[in-house]
């Protein structure tokens, strides 16, 4: 069977999803960010909730994310993706609400919105795009970057005695009883792809269900501020991101689960 | 005629924003306002009227959740006191900077700092200039009544919704401690008719998704949408600016004042026409839209202008620039909390304007 | 026997050269072009098509989303 | 008319509440009238006081630095008001727990009992109704029939069966306020 | 001669702080001023002078980390951009208060809300009137080259604890951004030869306890401190003007700019002199205390006053203040990153004030 | 043996520390405010550091602390005493310095510098006064108000599934490594009172060790706005409170203990 | 045998009356004052003098840190 | 001598760093220099671009909107600073990559093949050198002693044994600029 054969409309099995916009995504070349927005509008294209869903950008690289999502959003100041979603989802009780944000916004600026949003047990879901590093501004350390690991800030490396250890703020998250979902997954090889997109389902689906807050951490690179090619941050990633930042869930159904 | 109730300010504040059809309240407590939560609570709006109240874990976070709901098309508001309203200037420099209406409300007590929780003007430049940054304006309505502490919610949605900006109530621990006699509007429905194209509540087939953001990283857009920005300003002035003039008609020496210390020069007045001394009150009820226009007017027929606040000195400025040197302007002021006398006022007209 | 046979499209133009779906083929059929596109990047085609069999793993961990996968069951006798 | 009145006392002496049903029977006569609470962080049990202004006309400022009338409920707010009475206005104070008395010469001082007498009644949750009975009967700027309306408005419907028992007490302040110096 | 260097504005502010023995930076990365932190990061200041160096988790804990260096007397500094400086409002007023020393850098970038992070000079009135709330007063000084950006990161120190009061930096992006020839001072010890009666580091057995606090919770007590602070700031309005006059000698018509603008003004009033216009330029280079005087003279002078800004209009309410109605005073400005060429600012100054 | 003869200074064994001013204290009547001052000052009066020692009031019915302890103070922002510390200790290392906050303080305005001090293991002490109630202001809803607790905001109780559940802030910050001793204590009762007191001084010692981070919350009354009294307050304190924020330590020498 | 014995001084003008002590104390030394202080409160005051072990209770529950203890021992024949 | 230039091309070709060693070249030889990069959240491998500006005079602005020299390394750098420069100036390219060529007719345009013979030498990061020497031919505004010392100044310590490959590359670039249109 000659390729022209094959592709044909009726054997196309994959292509990108009518809701990311053609507009050429913004981030470096293996930036984990594209992935993880793909995903985002694979679930709500799938789960057919467009019309119900808002979205938050948060600042931090992925502050274009509404040029890219073909779905109505709202851009919010710097760590407050989580309070701008309250405000949202309180008065819409019935859409679906998500913010993506990144670690620096998340875990530093943003820690109280994040840990009050999570321990009120909002009902909306976080997407959160742990990168070890301030991405957009140029590679400053995150409240995230890992003992010893260079940045902008730390050219010698992060010293621990001085900037204190990364901050596990999914697993502090996963403590308080609003979260009802918690996961952590990565994005840079197949199979972890369609579990993450597993997990991104669920917590749309725990938000459906009204349960609480659904928070979904993906560990990603940052090849560019980490000064390295796309595959090489992702080994890098695998060999000393994961073992601070394990993959897998962490609650379920309200319930914490042993990780290792 | 509407109810008539004794209340205090703060508490006006709340019934008239449950009137109006507010649809959502995020605050966090702090003195002298801390009644407009609490009343809120008490009548239990989710089954009053269905309004969301969120008692939120900061100011910050409160802004921002107000930058949220108000990006759905919803009247949302929130209230607090002077540090509070430091700490949401990034927010409210986004609201701003995203076109979203809202009413915020500031209940100021004296600083800087922690300073004091008594009644003070001294946040009129922070309320007026931005202080956020970038360009950008409140419309700030500056109530001297319990009775205009309910009518400015109203008006304050009204305006907000007809501009998309953010309005600002500019009150002051005085009023919104005090009580007095309120005339209470009928309440109105939970909706708005100003246009709502824009809001965010779910992209559907028959239009473009919506966006709600502050961000124009390219210079150009930036500038397009700054020069948008102050036509929306420009035409605020034309349209709306607000004043009450008392006894101005035959006024030779005026006096300007908003708020609390408004009150005080009426009484001021008083004094001065049983001395024989024409004077008259010009009470801007807009900060911004200033009234500029009017206060130039008065400098024609005026010989000279006391502007009096609870602060060291600062609508005065704008005073000045409205009479752009035709006559003298000067200012009293009272800080932290100290309430100037109506004779005291007078006394100051005297020495620093009739016979100075 | 039915055997699976895919096929790939890359948009060139939108590819970032970043070589993540090269890794990602189990079937090796990526490879980089010598040319760059109009961005400047040496973008990813299929040096190896006919080894396709349209697992989608090049298309799903694309961040750009250039790859578009086709399949079909084929019958071998 | 305009009337400047300064109630000061204990927390949880009624001052506040006492304030309120002078300003709303106030209103019921078409009054202008303000009421205005100290307000801070007071230490339960510490001082609290409330400027209530009955006028005429327009009320400029609810906060004042000196009144026609001080009703005064302990020695910190004697100490604090008396010499911010007006000259030839009028200072009413309960003796329980004064030890040192007013001197003023240039205003009139009545005392009213209130606390003894509230001793004497039912619950001495009426104390305050007690004193501004003497108030009052001193100021009669009120109709009693506006001061019962202003009970029933201030007080919350759950409480409305009390109001005969404060009306009690008034009308037993009325009778013992007397005057020290006039 | 001092080392001469080619250096980015936001460099040599970090390395003159370091010069001038600064002790604490407490900062959070923003564009366009990040330089400054890893600047200092790669220089390891702990080492080199032992100066702390703290990337904090935002805004707000990077100006209460100064609030508490400073009140232990050590010369401690942050720095940020617009949005950020928003969120440091509340810290700013405290710190203002309480009457704490410190340098504050605001590398300003285009607004209101998340903008632009392209230079902008929006953030004046935030800066010279008080964004936070009460009535206090920061040291705004306005480098208009990267020569400036070190000289005045010393300048700053020295009036902060002159006066015991916050002073800021106000540059913007461009300055911040660009590479210029700058003159590095020689370095000077890490300590201050102003009082230090009043720091907290331990009470000792010699003295009263030390406190540091803005709270004045008595009205009157809150009113004598508001005073206090005014002679401050009326002290520095008579001492501490600074400002660069330009070609000001025999000029008819006069450019008022500050920092980067005022860069652009030079140039044009160059070329309006090829072509026979007598203009001149008065350079700020203090925004507070403002050169009221020093233009006020002028307005003497020339003919009218043409203020150019990197905004929609701020410095030139206090130029038209000073002015009071004497001349014309208009006003010509760019936004959101668009600079004007020396060439559009001149058309603008005959336009408005020559041909007008 | 005679009442007058016992009261003479050789046989005094215990009065007000001389480290408390003699300005009478604001707080009101039962409060548990004035216990946890008084150990306090105690304790750096025992450990004589008064000269190295600088505290951190904050904003609450605190705020006033200063006036009541004659050590050298700044009053701090609401919610921001930790960076204020934090920016304290940096520059003077080898100084005691603690903070001493409210719930509404620590745990509401404050998380993000409460809890990003504690990631740093920032070598000071917080002390954290938890009377599940914003005092000062007048008997708001804390993060730490119980549910069903009745407030200012929440006149007819705290409402779960509107509110969240009151956060434990203290089981938060001892997941994070940079906190050396993690104790919950209680001052009604003179058993409670001297094992507060000792916490404190633990706290202060590992200070001194450069250990990290320590604190110790207290439970506290706030009778007045609880509206009741002193007496009624402490035992509904001990049904009420104390099944939710149990009293105990958590963390001792970097190591969390268990708890029931 | 010996025995303690104790004694207490309490700062009448200082005390708020919240009666902590009154329940802190194991022999029920500590007793309020029908009368109130200069501040309004009813204050505590040792109703039971004799009864005082000296044990400190009272004193560090005080939140307002008013009362003094005194302590000795005495041989009892 | 007033001198206006953009550089712009790729990230990753070393555009700003040729900047660099242009202004500290012009500092060497006292002139008045300024350097101003875009800047902002650029991705990987985008676009970038630097703005030089060398002369007698105090610069007033450092960024321009119209350009002595355009030096452009890629087709959407010259799509966009093609028409920017000045009537008469200067714009210098390498053609690598490039499928539209610059069109005007009043300005001076030339090539120099730089990518071409970088791949000559013993690394490509001379690139941006043979540009710089290109340039240097067409305006030798500065001394090539003091361009040496530039590249010494702007250059980190570890790499100064780098210098003499660099000024090869310099003189291989002045060697192969060619005119396109005059
Ligand atoms: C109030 C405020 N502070 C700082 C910034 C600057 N800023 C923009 S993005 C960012 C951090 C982005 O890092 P992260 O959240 O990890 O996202 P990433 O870019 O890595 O995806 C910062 C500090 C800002 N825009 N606003
Ligand atoms: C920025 C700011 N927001 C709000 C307030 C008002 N305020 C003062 S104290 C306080 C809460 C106090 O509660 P808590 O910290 O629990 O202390 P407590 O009084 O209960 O001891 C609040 C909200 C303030 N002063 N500043
Ligand atoms: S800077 Fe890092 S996080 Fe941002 S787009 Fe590039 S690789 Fe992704
Ligand atoms: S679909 Fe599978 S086999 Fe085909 S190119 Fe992609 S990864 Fe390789
Ligand atoms: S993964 Fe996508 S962007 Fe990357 S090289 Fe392959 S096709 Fe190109
Ligand atoms: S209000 Fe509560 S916390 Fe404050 S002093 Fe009174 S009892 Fe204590
Ligand atoms: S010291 Fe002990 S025995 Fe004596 S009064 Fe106090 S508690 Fe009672
Ligand atoms: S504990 Fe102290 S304040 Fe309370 S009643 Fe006893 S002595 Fe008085
Ligand atoms: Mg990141
Ligand atoms: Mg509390």
């Amino acid at each position: 069977m000659e390729i022209k054969d094959i592709i044909k409309e009726e054997n196309l099995v994959y292509s990108k999803t009518k809701l990311l916009t053609d507009t050429t995504l913004t981030y470096c070349p293996g930036c984990g960010h594209g992935v993880a927005h793909r995903l985002l509008m694979e679930v709500i294209e799938e789960m057919n909730i467009r019309e119900d869903t808002i979205g938050i950008s948060p600042v931090g690289c992925s502050v274009f994310a509404y040029d890219f999502m073909d779905i109505d959003m709202a851009q919010a100041a710097h760590g407050r993706a989580p309070a701008v979603a309250t405000g949202i989802k309180r008065c819409w009780p019935d859409k679906f609400v998500f913010t993506y944000q990144g670690d620096g916004d998340l875990a530093a600026i943003g820690t109280a919105e994040t840990i009050h949003a999570c321990n009120r047990g909002e009902n909306f879901t976080i997407i959160f795009i742990n990168n070890g590093i301030y991405g957009m501004t140029g590679g400053q350390m995150a409240p995230t970057t890992l003992p010893g690991m260079k940045s902008s800030t730390t050219p010698f490396g992060r010293d621990v005695s001085l900037m204190g250890n990364p901050i596990k703020i999914t697993e502090l998250v996963a403590q308080l009883p609003g979260t009802y979902f918690v996961s952590r997954q990565a994005v840079h090889k197949p199979a972890n792809v369609r579990k993450a997109k597993k997990a991104i389902r669920t917590a749309f689906e725990v938000q459906q269900q009204k349960k609480g807050l659904s928070f979904v951490e993906i560990v990603s690179n940052c090849n560019s501020n980490w000064k390295m090619t796309p595959i090489q941050s992702n080994q890098w990633m695998e060999e000393n991101m994961f073992p601070y930042y394990p993959i897998g869930d962490i609650k379920i159904e309200g319930k914490l689960i042993k990780t290792n | 005629m509407g109810e008539l109730r004794l209340m205090k300010g703060n508490e006006a504040i709340a019934e008239a924003a449950i009137r109006a059809g507010c649809d959502a309240y995020f605050g966090y407590p702090i003195t002298p306002q801390s009644e407009i939560i609490e009343y809120l609570a008490a009548e239990e709006t989710h089954k009053r009227t269905g309004m969301v109240l969120l008692q939120a874990e900061s100011e910050i976070a409160a802004i921002n959740m107000v930058y949220g709901a108000a990006s759905t098309g919803k009247k949302v508001m929130t209230s607090s006191s002077s540090p509070g309203i430091s700490l949401k200037q990034e927010g409210i420099s986004y609201i701003a900077g995203a076109e979203l209406p809202c009413l915020i409300v500031n209940v100021v007590r004296g600083g800087p700092g922690l300073g004091t929780i008594q009644p003070s003007q001294a946040d009129y430049f922070q309320a007026t200039k931005g202080g956020g940054h970038g360009d950008y304006r409140l419309i700030v309505l500056a109530p001297a009544s319990v009775q205009e502490m309910s009518d400015f919610v109203k008006l304050a949605f009204d305006l907000a919704f007809k501009y998309r900006n953010p309005a600002m109530i500019l009150s002051d621990g005085m009023i919104g401690q005090m009580m007095e006699k309120v005339e209470l509007f009928d309440p109105v429905p939970r909706n708005t008719e100003f246009d709502q194209s824009w809001v965010i509540t779910g992209k559907t087939a028959d239009r473009e998704r919506n966006i709600i953001t502050s961000l124009h990283l390219e210079s150009a857009s930036m500038e397009k949408h700054n020069q948008e920005l102050q036509k929306k300003y420009i035409q605020m002035q034309e349209q709306e600016v607000r004043i009450e003039k008392i006894q101005c008609e035959d006024a030779e020496f005026l006096f300007v004042a908003y708020g609390s210390s408004a009150r005080i020069c009426q009484k001021a007045v008083d004094l001065a026409r049983a001395e024989g001394i024409k004077t008259g009150l010009l009470r801007p009820q807009t900060l911004f839209p200033f009234p500029t226009k009017e206060i130039e007017k008065m400098a024609g027929q005026v010989k000279g202008i006391l502007t009096v606040e609870l602060s060291m000195g600062q609508m005065v400025e704008d005073v000045r620039l409205a009479v752009n040197g035709k006559i003298k302007v000067e200012f009293y002021g009272r800080a932290g909390g100290m309430i100037p006398t109506p004779e005291e006022v007078l006394k100051a007209m005297k020495q620093k304007i009739i016979g100075g | 026997m039915a055997k699976v046979k895919g096929a790939i499209i890359i948009d060139k133009e939108k590819c970032k050269g970043c070589e993540l779906c090269v890794v990602a083929c189990p079937t090796n059929v990526i490879g980089m072009a010598p040319d760059v596109n109009g961005k400047g990047y040496h973008f990813a085609y299929a040096i190896n098509p006919e080894s396709c069999t349209g697992c989608e793993n090049c298309a799903i961990v694309c961040p750009d989303g250039v790859i578009s996968v086709y399949r079909v069951k084929v019958t071998v006798e | 008319m305009n009337e400047e009145i300064i109630i000061a006392g204990f927390g949880g002496q009624g001052v506040l509440s006492m304030g309120k049903i002078l300003a709303y029977s106030g209103m019921m006569q078409n009054m202008e009238v303000s009421w205005m609470p100290s307000y801070g962080p007071e230490m339960r049990g510490g001082t609290a006081n409330v400027t209530v202004i009955l006028s005429d006309s327009r009320i400029s400022s609810p906060i004042l630095n000196v009144y026609d009338t001080a009703i005064i409920l302990n020695q910190q707010s004697l100490d604090k008001f008396e010499e911010k009475v007006k000259p030839g206005g009028l200072l009413l104070y309960d003796t329980n727990g004064i030890t040192r008395h007013p001197k003023r010469t240039d205003i009139k001082i009545y005392q009213v009992e209130a606390a003894a007498e509230a001793a004497k009644m039912a619950t001495t949750k009426t104390f305050n109704m007690i004193v501004l009975g003497g108030y009052l009967k001193l100021k009669p700027i009120i109709d009693f029939e506006d001061i019962k309306n202003g009970l029933k408005k201030s007080l919350p419907k759950r409480h409305h069966h009390l109001i005969p028992l404060n009306i009690d007490a008034l009308e037993r302040g009325m009778k013992i306020v007397k005057a020290l110096n006039n």
